[in-house]
């Protein structure tokens, strides 16, 4: 793998650029690899790297029906925190955090990881009961977190209103401090090239058609460009995975839901952290090029069009303005959707599923974005060893039948 | 003892009463704002407001009903009125019935006799909601800016009335002359549908009457 | 020297109205009619902008919305500042202030040029991901510079004193564009009687029409367009918007408009009017005549001021009256295009050469440029412009397209204006916002729309249809068709006569060969706004990015605020040669709302501030405001929190609210609380399904406390439920839950249950609802009522009719505090009324109001729970010690009941509430406070449970709290504790959750 | 913004006035007692999730109160047709399949 650094960049620029190596090969698909991932998003491309590098498996594919990173990791906005309120999801994404804050250098390809700060605004007092919670669970698994008042709030946060004068006044917020943003592509691509260079081949333009198996366990898939035979398969095709799971013959606790995002027209630095509210309902940072990226919730009915109805937008906007009355006379320049797969406890799934050596890694919902070092680093120890990841285990479909869920918006209502 | 609780609610006319929109003192707007305003508001208060459920394709249903309020069942999305009384369909087995002030209770009785032995909900809601009529030449410009209901004259012929969007809430929308419509309103949502009507009814002038 | 770059006459500008205006701190005139883009090319202005990446200086290169340059900051106070304004689609107004938004210390000197001269080579795309890396602390570092040269324009400093609203628009034909397709269209659809909508970002209708050299019968094509203005202003139906974008296509035909409606006046809306306003159309059809853009050939140095469109060179002296430059090269691979020459031509300036990529073009325009004597040089491109700040030459080149070669060393001409033009792309942003995939038409080099599902027609250059006969027909055509398929019988119109032409094809051309290769030539720039090059496009394709999708999120092709209007295609049409593919196999990005950018607050409407959301009040929140009350947002009702008196703070106030509670009687406005009136025969049996406990026994005039779930065993809300007659009840739910609980009970009648005899009606607002509560209470009621008092006639959990102070009631003796209570309930327009009466004859007792807060510290005294604060959804009956609320042997599988039988629900283990009493007396357990049984453990801990409530109670002595621990019923007398985040540990001992009164003497006297 | 046609009112309203309740035709268990745990999971969790058509449940929380069913094609979003609760979809995914491409019927009338 072709290193790189300033002093490269120096290097080819004598050159005009013209020697730059490609960063992935474009390779024609083997008989039978030892793991195929069928999904070549962020959280696939990190199960590929994470088994090469961390379980010396490097005969993996990688299998994209589009392009690399072009599902949710494009569609995201990106933020990036581990403050959850149970157990079993701290953990998992304070794994991830770890990941992340090591992995421009791991990955030697610079994902702009920025620990500029997340912000959960509390507008009731049951607001401020659950943030105290998680707040005080986060601490004691960890986690970096506070829960401030509304002068520090205000305080640390230019231009916020908040004052008593709004529908719902802030009441306080809780900050974790090394949560923050990173350029989502970038993460496709800095484990696409890493992936590949330990040798796994990342097969795109090629679509799953079905799940081939003998004896109750899948022998490999079906795929428009013809069969290709694996000993494990592991499934992470977010927006995509009841489709999956369709293919493989059963069902999932999940929907696939529109998720919308806006970002206005790039604009000089005025946010400098993430906020977020979930009584008024929007969310907000600001990217280094400059635009505003903008969020809310999800689209209430099934729907894979990766678009969702105006009213949506319409909503988070005012309570972006409701925030900052400022951006008042900031204008939207594009707005787009996801399709994030939820499940009942908005918790994902990382499960053996009915079909032996088939894996399901999905229903991430809203917050997949934040956890795919993590996701992938789990994922791929439970396909190197054919057994859950601690970490991953308690994420187990079971748990929708026995009722050991984990029920993240039952607590602390926090989206994203 | 009856198998439905019927109870006379209103204490009658002496009583201290206050409508939905009692804060915000009409009265005392009467005659202010602009000449020739585009819009002209006014709160028909202290009528009686009675629900009224059943099963619509039951002929004995709507034959009560007739027998006691000499009214038709009105199909969807209409309204029919006798004098002071209007029975607006709500949905299929729904329909709100508007009294004079105080006519509420007899008037429910008098449909519990017509309807006995059916399986019916007849509920009072005279405290919970109000109307507001709005009229003038401009109401369907407010109309517009605040619901998503097609209020053209075209596919809102007199007579009609929907539930609808409204703002950021919900209610009842009755076109009940050329510029006359009125509004259902709920009371706990009063003040803010009156913030919202003068504020989209400013830039055409608005009038109160009382 | 004023507008020396304005002609003597023409243009449909207003030479009486000077306008005065402001750019850079300097003052200019122009005249009403301009934009700001044409006052300042009359002005000679070269430079509006510096490129964000490389710094290097940038002109006006088109006239109408693709612009990428000149994007300005707007305003001339802190509060009305604008970013990000289109010059080219701003109405000059007197006193407009405007400033680039990059540069330093100004646009015409710019330090970070030099930067970029030098460093710009090491920024090819991608870049940051292969830097800034090392060491790994730095990131944050390098990130503050680089944010720091981000951005075009800045956001106000102040909120923003303007409003926005929506109109909700229904019609049967809402046509996008009124240039001559559209304008055709409108009328057809119109004439027919259909609700016509006809909208248009521009200023005034007539796009092309207002600055073409063709006549319409033979006249100026103009007054066409004033013709058909008139006659569609005299329709009824007929909505005109002019200024007024269409900006995205939304699912069934749902679109937006954005109408700027004071935006040509002044940078604030004149006092009581609208600024902006977005128009939420729902159309039977739509008709698409939004034209197309014309796009630029790529080549060195192509974004040097003085390189402009030749289409929007026509614009400028035709449209304005401007002339942006005086001698002019034009660069073509079409016929169209040579309207730039003639028209350059006709206003006596110089036309020094045309450029033409073609072999031997013979179009009639073609043929009018030679009669006039114009040079014509075939086969040829500009392949270079020079000048350090503006044009100062162009180099001329003989060319093979086909081997993308420059075939001769060509010439040098001097110049200070280039006109290209590459050809037309249709804009076809509205008709693929639902996922349309457009189509590749090799005939006219250009995506047209695909097939899709929605109803509506494309007409005219969208169809890539641009003779303008042709373009009318279409429109016509389109028009009727739409109005048909609406329901109307319509007709086309007539098609005016226009001159006959000879039209020859376009030729494939987009980026221009250069001598020395893409890498190494002069910056070829592609995408203006951000800084992409063909060498950078070129470089993706190198590097692996091969999907379209990949080339514009690895260049940031087309991500600006015109997001590539200009770019796109040429982008495109590099990243296809250098793979090796056609244009259509490499297909287009995905196109998303906006066509161009919306202001945030007109998206929001009316919805802001005040009117952000309903605030729900009850019949008494005047007596509460004027008693001091401070307010609690509960779901969207405003309830009193306490009533603090003069010096209170809030525990001052709640000490003194609770102790009159205990000491004698409180009163509580209780209307907030949702009620539903439940009607039938199978009333009963409904309760029975869907609370935990049984409802079959309740005789009339008792009321019970009953618990729902979900089908999960999860408790989801409570409430107390009287039986008023056999087959009459009424239900109350909490505040927040009111309608969803019916939401949830209708599900189940019209869904599950249909042939349940019962109905439901919410009487929430119906009922104002005042709670007296304390062991005066009876006294108190006494005075006020006909219902007999008696504790006997009267007793616990039942209910009464009767007048209290003169108005009908139903009393309900149910207590929530654990004190003597009644619940005195009537119809609410007379509760004013009964609660002056009640305050009246309260002051001898020391009747004292009290809020939310008191509430909830009573309750939890008295150990009753509030579903939302001791409950989050993950616990059932069992684990709130509630199984007395279990009704687990009624014959109906009610709802909750299989769900709370799970393997992991039926775990011994599971987290229960209990009370919890601080070792320490004094100190408070936070509210949501972790607990573990050893506080020495590491990090991460055992985490067993949290503190739900905690109080300081003053009728206990002690601070108290509620919350739930693991397996804590048996673990009664044990410690747990809590570390703190200041490192302190709170110790508290698990108790029972009853802490006062547990025998309930208090409210059985 | 979707349009939908209710029904009960007999017109097509926009989304705003309804409320999207998830899959339709979920029959709860007669006998919930004597379901598994996994047979109580499915009926409580487990979705068909379909890319394509899809029969839903919505309210027209803002119109008339009831409750009725949608076919809707979840990657178009087009309606195919609304019924009303008790009644069975005139559209389902294996005509689709057999008779495509399929006119959209029904949207805009009763069915």
């Amino acid at each position: 793998m072709q290193r790189y650094s300033g002093f490269g960049l120096f290097k080819h620029s004598l050159s005009h650029h013209e020697n730059w190596q490609r960063m992935w090969r474009t390779p024609t698909p083997k008989k039978v690899y030892d793991v195929i991932i069928v999904g070549g998003g962020g959280h696939g491309l990190a199960t590929a790297y994470y088994l090469a590098k961390e379980h010396g498996i490097t005969n993996v594919a990688v299998i994209e029906k589009g392009y690399l990173g072009g599902g949710n990791t494009a569609r995201n906005t990106t933020i990036v925190r581990s403050n959850y309120l149970w157990d079993e999801s701290a953990h998992l994404y304070e794994h991830a955090m770890k990941l992340w804050e090591g992995l421009s250098q791991d990955l030697n390809y610079n994902v702009m990881f920025s620990q500029r700060g997340v912000y959960n605004l509390c507008h009731t007092l049951q607001d401020i009961r659950d943030s105290e919670r998680r707040v005080s669970a986060n601490r004691l698994n960890g986690v970096d977190g506070e829960l401030l008042n509304t002068a520090q709030v205000a305080a640390e946060i230019p231009y916020l209103d908040c004052s008593k004068n709004t529908r719902y006044p802030i009441l306080g917020a809780t900050v974790q401090r090394r949560g923050g943003v990173a350029r989502h592509d970038a993460v496709a691509w800095g484990f696409a090239r890493a992936a590949d260079a330990l040798g796994v081949d990342l097969i795109q333009q090629t679509e799953v058609t079905g799940f081939r198996k003998e004896n109750g366990a899948v022998i490999g898939v079906e795929t428009n460009k013809g069969f290709i035979g694996a000993k494990r398969v592991g499934v992470v095709t977010a927006g995509n995975s009841g489709h999956m799971a369709k293919l493989a013959g059963f069902r999932l606790p999940l929907e696939s839901h529109p998720l919308q995002a806006l970002v206005s027209e790039p604009i000089k630095p005025i946010i400098d952290s993430v906020i977020m509210s979930n009584a008024v309902h929007g969310y907000i940072s600001q990217s280094d090029k400059g635009d505003l990226v903008i969020g809310a919730g999800i689209d209430g009915w099934v729907g894979y069009g990766q678009r969702g109805s105006y009213p949506v937008i319409e909503h988070t906007l005012q309570a972006i303005v409701e925030m900052f009355p400022n951006l008042s006379r900031v204008r939207m320049n594009r707005q787009w959707g996801g399709i994030v797969d939820t499940s009942p406890d908005a918790c994902p799934i990382i499960s053996k599923t009915p079909v032996k050596n088939l894996f399901f890694n999905c229903g991430w919902g809203t917050g997949g974005f934040k956890a795919t070092p993590g996701s992938g680093n789990v994922f791929a120890a439970s396909l190197a060893k054919g057994e859950m990841h601690p970490l991953a285990a308690p994420f187990s479909m079971d748990r929708f039948y026995n009722g050991a869920l984990i029920d993240e918006h039952g607590a602390a209502a926090v989206a994203h | 003892m009856s198998a439905i609780n019927v109870y006379q609610q209103n204490p009658g006319a002496d009583a201290k009463a206050q409508s939905p929109l009692h804060h915000a003192d009409l009265a005392s707007l009467v005659g202010k704002g602009r000449n020739n305003a585009g819009v002209t508001l006014r709160e028909k208060k202290f009528l009686g407001h009675l629900t009224l459920r059943g099963d619509g394709h039951d002929q004995a249903f709507a034959g009560g009903v007739h027998k006691a309020l000499g009214l038709e069942l009105p199909v969807a999305l209409t309204v029919v009125a006798n004098g002071d009384t209007s029975l607006q369909w709500v949905g299929p087995d729904e329909w709100l019935l508007i009294v004079p002030g105080g006519q509420e209770f007899a008037v429910e009785q008098k449909l519990r006799e017509a309807l006995d032995g059916q399986h019916i909900q007849i509920v009072n809601v005279s405290g919970g909601q109000s109307l507001l009529e709005l009229r003038g030449p401009n109401v369907r410009e407010v109309l517009m800016k605040s619901t998503s209901y097609d209020v053209h004259p075209n596919n809102f012929p007199v007579g009609k009335a929907v539930g609808t969007v409204f703002a950021k809430s919900q209610l009842v929308i009755r076109r009940t002359g050329e510029d006359t419509w009125e509004l259902v309103v709920r009371r706990s949502f009063s003040d803010y549908w009156w913030l919202w009507l003068q504020d989209a009814s400013a830039e055409y002038g608005l009038a109160i009457e009382a | 020297m004023s507008q020396t770059y304005r002609l003597a006459s023409g243009g449909r500008i207003d030479r009486s109205k000077v306008l005065n205006f402001s750019f850079n701190g300097k003052t200019y005139q122009g005249y009403a009619g301009d934009t700001l883009a044409a006052a300042l090319l009359a002005n000679g202005v070269d430079i509006v902008g510096r490129s964000f990446k490389y710094s290097r200086p940038r002109g006006i290169i088109a006239a109408g919305t693709e612009e990428p340059n000149a994007i300005l900051q707007i305003g001339s106070s802190e509060a009305t500042q604008i970013p990000n304004v289109r010059a080219t689609q701003q109405a000059l107004y007197s006193g407009l202030v405007a400033t680039s938004t990059n540069g330093w210390p100004n646009v015409n000197t710019d330090v970070m040029g030099i930067l970029g001269k030098v460093g710009g080579s090491m920024m090819p795309p991608g870049f940051y991901y292969k830097t800034f890396m090392y060491p790994k602390s730095f990131w944050m570092t390098y990130e503050k510079y680089i944010r720091k040269a981000a951005g075009l324009g800045r956001a106000p400093l102040q909120n923003d004193p303007d409003s926005y609203d929506y109109m909700n628009q229904h019609c049967d034909v809402l046509i996008v564009g009124a240039g001559p397709a559209g304008l055709a269209a409108a009328l057809a659809a119109a004439r027919s009687g259909a609700r016509v909508i006809l909208a248009d970002e521009q200023e005034e209708f007539g796009g092309t029409l207002l600055d073409t050299r063709e006549t319409l019968d033979g006249k100026p094509a103009a007054e066409w367009v004033a013709a058909v203005v008139a006659e569609l202003e005299a329709l009824p139906d007929v909505t005109l918007l002019p200024r007024a974008t269409v900006n995205g296509y939304h699912d069934h035909n749902f679109l937006t408009i954005h109408e700027r409606l004071t935006d040509h006046l002044g940078d604030r809306a004149p006092i009581g009017q609208v600024r902006q306003r977005v128009h939420r159309v729902r159309a039977n059809r739509v008709v698409l005549a939004a034209g197309a853009h014309e796009r630029p050939l790529v080549y060195g140095n192509n974004d040097l001021p003085g390189n402009m469109l030749a289409g929007a060179v026509s614009t400028y002296v035709r449209r304005y009256g401007v002339a942006p430059g005086r001698k002019l090269v034009l660069s073509t691979n079409n016929d169209h295009a040579y309207r730039a020459a003639l028209d350059w031509h006709d206003a006596g300036l110089q036309v020094v050469a045309i450029a033409d990529a073609r072999h031997n073009p013979r179009g009639s325009l073609v043929e009018e440029a030679r009669a006039k004597g114009i040079r014509i040089l075939t086969s040829s491109a500009v392949i270079e412009s020079r000048g350090s700040k503006h044009v100062t030459g162009a180099r001329v080149a003989a060319i093979d397209t086909q081997a993308h070669k420059v075939t001769s060393p060509g010439e040098w001409l001097d110049c200070d204006l280039v006109a290209t033009s590459g050809g037309y792309s249709p804009v076809v942003h509205l008709a693929s916002h639902l996922g349309g995939r457009p189509v590749w038409r090799e005939d006219i080099l250009g995506f047209v729309p695909g097939d899709a599902p929605q109803k509506r027609v494309c007409v005219g250059g969208i169809n890539g249809v641009y003779p303008l006969a042709d373009a009318i027909a279409d429109g016509f055509e389109g028009g009727a068709r739409a109005a048909t398929e609406a329901g109307f019988k319509a007709s086309v119109g007539n098609v005016p006569k226009t001159v006959a032409r000879k039209e020859e094809a376009t030729l494939a051309l987009f980026q221009v060969p250069h001598d020395k290769g893409t890498a190494r030539a002069p910056k070829q720039f592609v995408d203006q706004q951000n800084d992409v090059t063909a060498a950078a496009i070129e470089l993706a394709t190198r590097e692996g990015f091969e999907s379209v999708e990949h080339v514009k999120r690895y260049t940031a092709l087309g991500f600006g605020t015109d997001q590539g209007k200009l770019g796109n295609i040429n982008g495109l049409a590099i990243a296809a040669r250098s793979l090796g593919i056609g244009i259509p196999q490499m297909g287009t990005t995905m196109f998303r709302p906006n066509y161009t950018p919306v202001t945030f607050g007109a998206v929001a409407g009316r919805h802001c501030g005040h009117l952000f959301e309903p605030v729900r009040f009850t019949a008494l929140h005047a007596w509460h405001v004027k008693n001091g009350a401070e307010f609690e947002d509960v779901g969207q009702w405003k309830r009193p929190w306490y009533f603090p008196k003069a010096g209170e703070d809030i525990h001052a106030a709640v000490a003194r609210e609770c102790k009159a509670v205990r000491d004698s009687v409180g009163l509580l406005d209780a209307s907030t609380l949702g009620k539903i009136d439940i009607q039938g025969p199978d009333a009963r049996e409904f309760l029975n399904r869907i609370y935990t406990n049984a409802w079959t026994k309740l005789d009339v005039g008792k009321a019970r406390y009953g618990l729902m779930c979900k089908e999960d065993g999860m408790v989801f809300d409570d409430g107390v439920t009287a039986c008023v007659a056999d087959n009459h009840f009424i239900m109350t739910t909490t505040t927040g839950g009111a309608a969803r609980v019916l939401q949830w009970m209708e599900l189940y009648l019209q869904t599950e249950w249909p042939e349940l005899k019962v109905y439901f009606t919410s009487v929430t607002d119906h009922w104002a609802t005042m709670t007296l509560s304390g062991p005066n209470s009876r006294k108190l009621l006494s005075e006020l009522t006909d219902i007999d008092m008696d504790k006997e006639a009267f007793p616990f959990m039942t209910w009464k009719e009767g007048k209290v102070g003169g108005v009908p009631a139903r009393v309900f003796r149910i207590s929530f505090t654990g004190e003597l209570s009644y619940e005195v309930n009537v119809q609410a327009n007379y509760a004013m009324g009964v609660l002056e009466k009640i305050v009246e004859a309260g002051k001898k007792y020391n009747l004292t109001p009290y809020g939310t807060e008191t509430m909830h510290v009573l309750r939890a005294e008295k150990g009753f729970i509030i579903v939302g604060q001791d409950t989050d959804g993950s616990m059932t009956a069992d684990d709130l010690n509630m199984s007395w609320c279990v009704g687990r042997n009624k014959p109906y599988s009610w709802i909750g009941l299989r769900g709370m039988n799970r393997e992991d629900v039926v775990r011994e283990n599971r987290k229960q509430l209990v009370g919890l009493k601080p070792v320490d007396p004094n100190v408070w357990l936070p509210e949501g406070a972790q607990l573990v049984f050893d506080p020495k453990q590491p990090i991460p801990m055992d985490m067993v449970g949290h503190v739900t409530s905690s109080y300081a109670s003053n009728s206990l002595g002690y601070s108290f709290a509620m919350g739930v621990v693991k397996g804590g019923l048996k673990r009664m007398g044990e410690r747990v504790y809590s570390p703190q985040a200041d490192g302190s540990v709170i110790e508290a001992e698990i108790v029972s959750s009853v802490f006062f009164d547990p025998k309930g003497e208090r409210q059985n006297v | 913004m979707l349009h939908i046609f209710c029904p009960h009112c007999g017109e097509l309203r926009s989304e705003e006035e309804f409320h999207a309740s998830g899959q339709s035709h979920i029959a709860r268990p007669l006998d919930p007692a004597s379901c598994s745990d996994q047979e109580w999971g499915e009926y409580m969790f487990f979705r068909d999730n379909p890319r394509g058509i899809h029969h839903e449940l919505w309210d027209h929380v803002a119109g008339c109160r009831q409750y009725f069913n949608v076919t809707r094609d979840t990657v178009t979003y087009e309606i195919l047709e609304t019924y009303k609760i008790g009644e069975k979809p005139q559209v389902t995914a294996a005509d689709k399949q057999e008779a495509a491409p399929v006119i959209a019927k029904g949207q805009g009338e009763k069915v």
